[in-house]
């Protein structure tokens, strides 16, 4: 980690000090254990701030929409693949980002942590290798690493950024035989009304803070479809039809867009699984249209595009 | 009057009793999120754990709260005031920092010229059955706001665990009054009393996140063009996390929606909050929507209500999605020189 | 059928593309062609002017089903129209029936200007299919009742 | 407790369509209840919420003179939610309006005073409530000369005709009206506000400016009024802001700590230089 964390700052530097980019966007420590932050880097001598390891897990292709400067990003593989999309969308002019691309082998799930030990606060946390350090009022204890991932790492199959400018260290080993729709496959086995229940009680729990739209990269519209008023298509109460709308109509707009980074679960301050609903949609373009987010800098999204061929046995 | 306790097994029994007389929400664990609600049965209650994820703001102005029905005829209009209280409510096991929430939302709801009428009848006829914190989080900073992790401010009943018993102190005379209705509690001892001390004395010890609020009100006038902003939102994705899980933000829209007039929960950090119908925005950006958050804490409503709308819970630090965290915010505003006073007042 | 009210019929809405389904819909009328009375039409410029919004609008104020219909593919009046269409009622199709929203109530056909037979059966056939899954419930938030329709 | 969220209905009495696009309209609105009206005392310069069922409500300032005892007036642009289905209302429909709000022109401040009255546009609804209050035979003795200048883009964008016909008839008032450019048929002023202020020149004797326009007319009128040699205190601004309760709850209209629904809409412009420039 130390040499990564080292040749990334000699990358960061070495990009601001020729002036190829006017800003780093990576992580610095946060003030919570095992948290970190985002952080804008404009100063060569500020460089020491950035650092790398299994819990940098925002997601910085957020920050890189809507900006005049020149960015440098650290990016993990679902934050380089993000950038690609937002570049294919024409969002962000290609000449305006680096991406620092560092292969990861997935970030550590808090929530996760949290919930392995109960009420009892983490006071400090280090990440040592494959293991979690951490340390509370009378406790310390030992976690391997790879219990406590998020869920989309554990079936990520482009842990080194498929498009980059530069590659922070070496590549690690892809994930091939994995399957990443298990958890999807697994409702899809279930019967209409269970699945119904099953998401009525999930999205019953959505308070309606929108963290799940604003930390999407994908989320970039002026102006989101339940902010519209005139006319308002559907109502902003923590009503359950208006929930479930929101959320089901919000997982059609990144059809084919979406690359499972897991923020919008991440960042749900009521754990709502929305993986489960942003799986559902990867998986359908993927069977029917074999197509892949965030893999080009060029190729249009699925959904604003067409084949004669397209199957359609779904239409009478 | 005397204080009381009552034993830890004897607890479901006394929210039994009240429930005949009363509407009682407490922490509870439903679908794995803390939060107030109404107790369906006594065994529901979680005392033992950390304060609630969800503020207990939500039992005075819940997220969706119907202000009036209407029914539209071709010429007539029929209006229906929902009853807003059905009866006595109790609101157990309210952290002190969260009472003090109550304090300021009475401050900012139910005085001036107009008072909310649902807030405020709702208050008047909720009696607030504290906890003190024995354990505060690394995340808590209650003292450096004026509260405390046994504070008694908006306060009827103070509860403190003592491992096997809670003692029992009446604040005010609705306290006492609802005390007086359990005759059979027990007289707490000498060795209750100190035990509770020598806990409180602890726990006000380890409150060790410490925030210099002091002047920074004053330092904050001068502040509003200041380039810190720019700094400070950087990050801010300008989700509703941080102020729908405050304890005092209780900024609100109001809309008509089947034959209701409604108001929901809304947030200073969304971008339509001040979009105008001409497509003007006063806040256009999150940095404008930031500094009205920080400013509306630490400075705006310490001018108009004496001091600052913050209670320091660290629900905002615990929630926020980039670690964007407010002490370090306020630490940041309280370490620049003090020259940057405006100087045109 | 459970708890269904005496007498209850089921209500449709159907976006008809204005140049296949529409004409379609109409030559059924004119050769006489009987089809349930449970249809309530929209005319719309091209299936591809459907936003999956109206769709889910639909069921959300207590329509009993839906009914998209547009031009066959290669015939549609803007070329593809119907074909970017396809993409995205498939995948709304998909979502709405993995969140356990019963398929039959969400609907797709390709009805050409002369298929006034086609049109009666796929109508036919979409209300037998909704009036065996009974009144609608899920995602239903207000129910518009047939009377109140005239007025918005 | 009396519940200030619930209104009192009134209905559209008439409407008038105030300007050739057709997207402001004056609604003349009578109470249902007649104590509802006598209650229903305000002063020039507030606002009320007016609720349209089945939209929603909004915050409109009261566009007739507290002089007028049986029915009060709302001149409304159709922009939103709201103005929309009020402009689609028919008269006789049923409207709910609550208030009045916000704290109106400090009357007791202009009696005795000469009054200048600066606007521009849509917003000079509550300035027209404003000098017909003045003009009104039981108060023009009060006050000393009215300046009225006013400025609309076009000739067909200039509301209250019938007032400025009425007006001009007048040698009680110094009645200006001006649009931005010239037209085929204007006979009158042609120019921005801030230019025909500067040439009408109003003394600023014992005077004091009332100025509501758009946030340009503002920028740019400010300086002609000081030149003309007003104080600070003795210039009242009428803001506008997205409001919701109309009542400071909602807490989205304030600039600093002062909210405008409820500390203003109207402020002097020694306050407005105090504020932050958030508007």
């Amino acid at each position: 980690m130390e040499k990564l964390e080292k040749s990334l700052r000699e990358i960061a530097e070495k990009l601001l000090s020729e002036k190829k980019v006017d800003l780093i966007i990576g992580y610095e420590r946060g003030t919570r254990p095992l948290r970190t932050t985002p952080c804008f880097v404009n100063k060569t001598e500020d460089v020491q701030k950035l650092i790398w390891d299994s819990s940098c897990d925002n997601n910085l292709a957020k920050y890189v929409v809507d900006r005049k400067e020149k960015v440098g990003v650290v990016a993990k593989g679902c934050d380089a693949r993000l950038i690609a999309v937002c570049i294919a969308e024409n969002q962000v002019p290609k000449e305006n980002v680096i991406i620092i691309g560092v292969p990861c082998l997935g970030v550590v799930d808090r929530k996760k942590v949290e919930s392995k030990l109960e009420e009892k606060e983490i006071l400090e946390a280090t990440i040592e290798g494959e293991k979690i350090k951490v340390k509370g009022e009378e406790f310390e204890l030992l976690l391997a690493k790879n219990d406590f991932l998020c869920d989309s790492c554990l079936t990520c199959k482009h842990r080194n950024p498929p498009i980059q400018d530069v590659l922070v260290g070496e590549e690690v080993p892809e994930l091939t035989e994995v399957n990443e729709f298990t958890e999807v496959e697994n409702l899809e086995a279930m019967a209409a009304e269970e699945r119904w229940n099953h998401f009525n009680g999930e999205l019953s729990k959505c308070i309606r803070c929108y963290a799940c739209r604003s930390v999407c990269p994908l989320c970039y519209c002026k102006t989101c479809f339940v902010d519209q008023s005139i006319p308002t298509w559907f109502g902003k109460t923590n009503d359950l039809s208006d929930t479930m709308i929101y959320h089901i109509v919000r997982a059609l707009h990144v059809a084919g867009r979406c690359v499972d980074c897991g923020a919008c679960s991440r960042v749900c301050p009521v754990n709502i699984n929305l993986r489960e609903l942003m799986k559902k949609i990867e998986k359908i373009v993927k069977e029917r249209y074999n197509f892949k987010a965030g893999l080009s800098l060029e190729e249009a999204p699925p959904l604003g595009d067409f084949k004669s061929e397209d199957p359609q046995e779904f239409i009478k | 009057m005397k204080w009381k306790v009552i034993e830890k097994s004897k607890l479901p029994n006394l929210i039994g009793e009240l429930a005949r007389e009363y509407e009682i929400f407490a922490p509870v664990d439903r679908k794995s999120i803390g939060s107030f609600e109404r107790l369906a049965s006594g065994s529901e209650v979680s005392l033992d754990s950390r304060n609630t994820k969800k503020p207990p703001k939500d039992v005075f102005i819940p997220q969706t709260e119907t202000l009036f029905t209407y029914k539209t005829g071709k010429q007539e209009v029929e209006l229906a005031a929902p009853q807003v209280v059905i009866g006595q409510r109790v609101v157990l096991a309210v952290r002190p920092c969260d009472a003090k929430s109550f304090v300021l939302l009475d401050k900012f709801l139910s005085s001036g010229e107009y008072k909310d009428a649902y807030y405020k009848e709702k208050r008047k006829n909720t009696t607030i059955v504290g906890l003190a914190c024995n354990h505060p989080l690394s995340t808590c900073f209650c003292t450096s706001l004026g509260g405390s992790p046994h504070g008694k401010e908006g306060l009827d009943v103070l509860l403190q665990d003592i491992n096997d018993k809670y003692l029992i102190e009446p604040i005010t005379e609705r306290g006492e009054k609802l005390i007086e209705k359990f005759p059979w509690l027990k007289e707490a001892e000498r060795a209750d009393i100190d035990k509770a001390k020598k806990l409180s004395d602890d726990a006000e010890a380890a409150v060790k996140s410490k925030v210099s609020i002091d002047g920074v009100d004053n330092k904050l006038d001068g502040m509003f063009d200041d380039p810190i902003w720019e700094q400070i939102c950087q990050k801010c994705l300008n989700c509703g996390i941080c102020t729908f899980f405050c304890p005092t933000c209780c900024c609100f829209d109001v809309l008509d929606e089947d034959g209701k007039r409604i108001r929901i929960w809304d947030s200073c950090q969304f971008s339509c909050f001040t979009l105008h119908g001409s497509g003007h925005n006063p806040r256009p950006s999150g940095k404008e929507r930031m500094r009205q958050r920080i400013m509306h804490k630490f400075n705006y409503f310490v001018k108009t209500h004496g001091e600052s709308f913050c209670v320091g819970c660290g629900r905002c630090i615990q929630e926020c999605p980039v670690n964007l965290d407010i002490r370090e915010v306020v630490g940041a505003i309280s370490a620049l020189p003090t020259d940057k006073r405006s100087d045109n007042d | 059928m459970k708890n269904v009210e005496k007498g209850w019929e089921p209500r449709i809405l159907a976006f008809l593309c204005n140049w296949c389904s529409y004409a379609g819909a109409d030559l059924t009328g004119i050769s006489r062609i009987q089809y349930p009375p449970n249809v309530r039409i929209v005319r719309v410029p091209c299936s591809g002017r459907v936003n999956p919004y109206y769709i889910i609008k639909a069921l959300q104020c207590g329509w009993d089903g839906v009914l998209v219909s547009g031009c066959h593919p290669g015939d549609c009046h803007y070329i593809s129209g119907n074909l970017v269409a396809r993409r995205r009622f498939a995948v709304l199709k998909d979502l709405l029936e993995y969140v356990g929203i019963e398929p039959a109530r969400v609907n797709f056909s390709w009805v050409s200007a002369a298929e006034g037979g086609k049109f009666a059966s796929v109508v036919t056939e979409v209300v037998n299919e909704v009036k065996a899954l009974g009144p609608a419930k899920r995602l239903v938030k207000v129910r518009i009742e047939w009377k109140n329709l005239k007025n918005r | 407790m009396t519940n200030p969220y619930i209104p009192n209905l009134t209905v559209i009495r008439k409407i008038t369509t105030e300007n050739e696009a057709k997207d402001i309209k004056t609604f003349e609105l009578t109470f249902k209840d007649s104590e509802a009206m006598k209650n229903f005392k305000y002063r020039c310069g507030q606002f009320a919420e007016i609720s349209v069922f089945g939209a929603g409500e909004c915050p409109i300032g009261i566009a007739s003179s507290p002089m007028d005892k049986d029915a009060i007036q709302f001149t409304v642009k159709r922009v939103g939610v709201v103005t929309t289905a009020l402009h689609n209302s028919e008269e006789g429909t049923v409207m709910g309006v609550r208030g009045p709000y916000g704290n109106g022109f400090p009357m007791e401040r202009l009696e005795g005073r000469n009054v200048v009255i600066v606007g521009g546009g849509f917003a000079f609804t509550t300035l027209r409530s404003l000098a017909n209050f003045i003009l009104h035979k039981a108060n023009r003795e009060k006050f000393k000369d009215l300046t009225v200048i006013y400025g609309a883009r076009n000739p067909g964008e200039l509301i209250y005709k019938y007032d400025l016909e009425a007006w001009k008839k007048r040698d009680d008032i110094n009645l200006n009206v001006t649009i931005d450019s010239a037209v085929p048929g204007w006979k009158g002023l042609v120019g921005f506000v801030p230019a025909v202020l500067k040439d009408v020149a109003p003394s600023s004797d014992n005077a004091i400016a009332v100025v509501c326009g758009p946030p340009i007319m503002y920028k740019f009128t400010m300086p002609v009024i000081s030149e003309l040699g007003f104080s600070p205190e003795n210039v009242l601004l009428s803001f506008e802001m997205r409001m919701k309760c109309g009542i400071g709850k909602c807490g989205r209209c304030n600039i600093g700590e002062k909210f405008v629904c409820k500390d203003g809409p109207v402020f002097t412009y020694k306050e407005f230089q105090r504020m932050p420039k958030e508007y």
